[in-house]
């Protein structure tokens, strides 16, 4: 598992390459936590290059999901594998999380919430 | 796709976990399983051994639980693959836990319990049997 | 080392036998086999398996031979690791074949025959048995 | 199956890498055939890099040996692994050919003949 920050104006976009799994799930935790310390809010995971998620992965996007509701920001997920996104459908996640097909939807969910406000 | 099986010999230890997924993965290659079995059965297994690992041995955690022994078995049989997990662990039929509530708002999600269901979810048919001092489950799910 | 099996089908075309001994030398690194067991048993498949496509089938050369299916599959049960040929070649008996003479010198040796001697010099035992229209040729040797 | 020439002195020295078998041994043949045919009486081939080697490879190897034989000149294997030595010993290749343990024993070989003509 590797993660690569960028900025896209407010957006901070986490890219996550490879395996999430037991052993990775941890690090993978510290990256977005201090993110989220750091006082981002508008946090996007492209999952492009994301091949495994296990249920220790899923927490952290549950565990971070929860923690940018109760701050008033929002997770955005996007570009998930077929497989990686059968797996988020098995546990209803797609349903609670925002999910985007491309970075682009991504964003425009972020946009969508702006306006809302 | 190939015909065939393996037998994997695991110690009860976190670090085998990824010895194992990597072992499936490669199994799946080798065979030629299509992308969404091979996540399938590296998943499922993937939960199964690690909440073995994890919980299986907990309560008689110790030097003498070094030795404990968990043997995977994959099997690719057209049109279905097989998989088993053989433990010495405590007793526990996870078809006995109950779902998590998926329906759940994000506030009220809770974090655990989405191992033995994932599992449930990916698999065609799921069987746990006691025998003996070992827990045997077996899962199988249709090649596609 | 992992015990386990596969089973690989091939047609009988020269463009399979890259594929077959890819395929043997990735379940060699799978189930972790001695570098030396897995050169012999990849050698001795290479050669029996050359050898069905371009003498097993040289008289019914035709288009209804593209059908032609030969069926290999290795086991992997420490100690021992066995490998069958199934085909539907003509009859043959690589074990009735005479050894080449090794002994000769640079000048005096000859350029065929080294297959079936290597198989036999790789393996531990090797029986062959004709079944219907089948060959069939199980060889097998200790994983050291 | 990939091969490298090189001159040291009046020594050709082949290095073979990769896997020698029945599509790889007529490109193999040719290159062998080419050296000689071109006048290189004195020919090593260095095996260290060759993973794996059939029958139809085998008979390239005797081929040549042959072939300098008759031409008055040499041809002289080195650093061959233990399991490409394996099979060379089991179809008595030992025994009629210049095989050695390295680039240098391979080159002495070539000098001690120069010594006894
Ligand atoms: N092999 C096992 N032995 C004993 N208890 C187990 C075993 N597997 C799972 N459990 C129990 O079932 C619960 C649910 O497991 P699971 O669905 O994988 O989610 P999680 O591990 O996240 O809690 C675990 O928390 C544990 O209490
Ligand atoms: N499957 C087969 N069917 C018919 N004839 C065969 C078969 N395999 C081998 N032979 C015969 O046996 C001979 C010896 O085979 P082998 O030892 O592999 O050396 P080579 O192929 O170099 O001649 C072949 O030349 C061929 O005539």
């Amino acid at each position: 598992m590797q993660t690569q920050e960028e900025s896209l104006g407010d957006v901070t976009v986490l890219t996550i390459t490879g395996h999430l799994d037991t052993s990775s799930a941890t690090p993978f935790e510290s990256v977005l936590m201090e993110v989220i310390d750091r006082g981002e809010r508008k946090v996007m995971v492209d999952c492009g290059p994301l091949e495994y998620v296990n249920s220790a992965g899923l927490k952290v996007f549950l565990l971070a999901a929860k923690k940018l509701e109760t701050l008033d920001g929002q997770l955005v997920l996007c570009a998930l594998s077929p497989s990686v996104l059968m797996v988020f459908e098995m546990i209803g996640f797609t349903r609670i999380m925002n999910i985007a097909a491309s970075r682009d939807e991504g964003l425009r969910m972020f946009r969508e919430q702006r306006a809302e406000a | 796709m190939h015909e065939g099986s393996i037998t994997i010999r695991l110690s009860a230890d976190v670090a085998e976990i990824e010895r194992l997924n990597r072992i499936v993965r490669q199994f799946g290659e080798l065979h030629e399983l299509p992308g969404r079995t091979l996540y399938a059965v590296n998943l499922a297994l993937d939960e199964m051994v690690t909440n073995v690992i994890l919980y299986g041995f907990a309560e008689t955690k110790g030097e003498e639980t070094k030795g404990e022994e968990i043997v995977v078995r994959i099997e690719v049989h057209p049109p279905e693959l097989r998989c088993e997990i053989v433990d010495g662990g405590r007793e526990f039929d996870p078809m006995q836990v109950p779902s998590p509530d998926i329906q759940a708002p994000l506030r009220e999600r809770e974090l655990g319990g989405l191992g033995i269901h994932l599992m449930r979810a990916l698999m065609d048919e799921v069987t746990y049997r006691r025998e003996h001092p070992k827990n045997v489950l077996t899962m199988s799910k249709r090649i596609r």
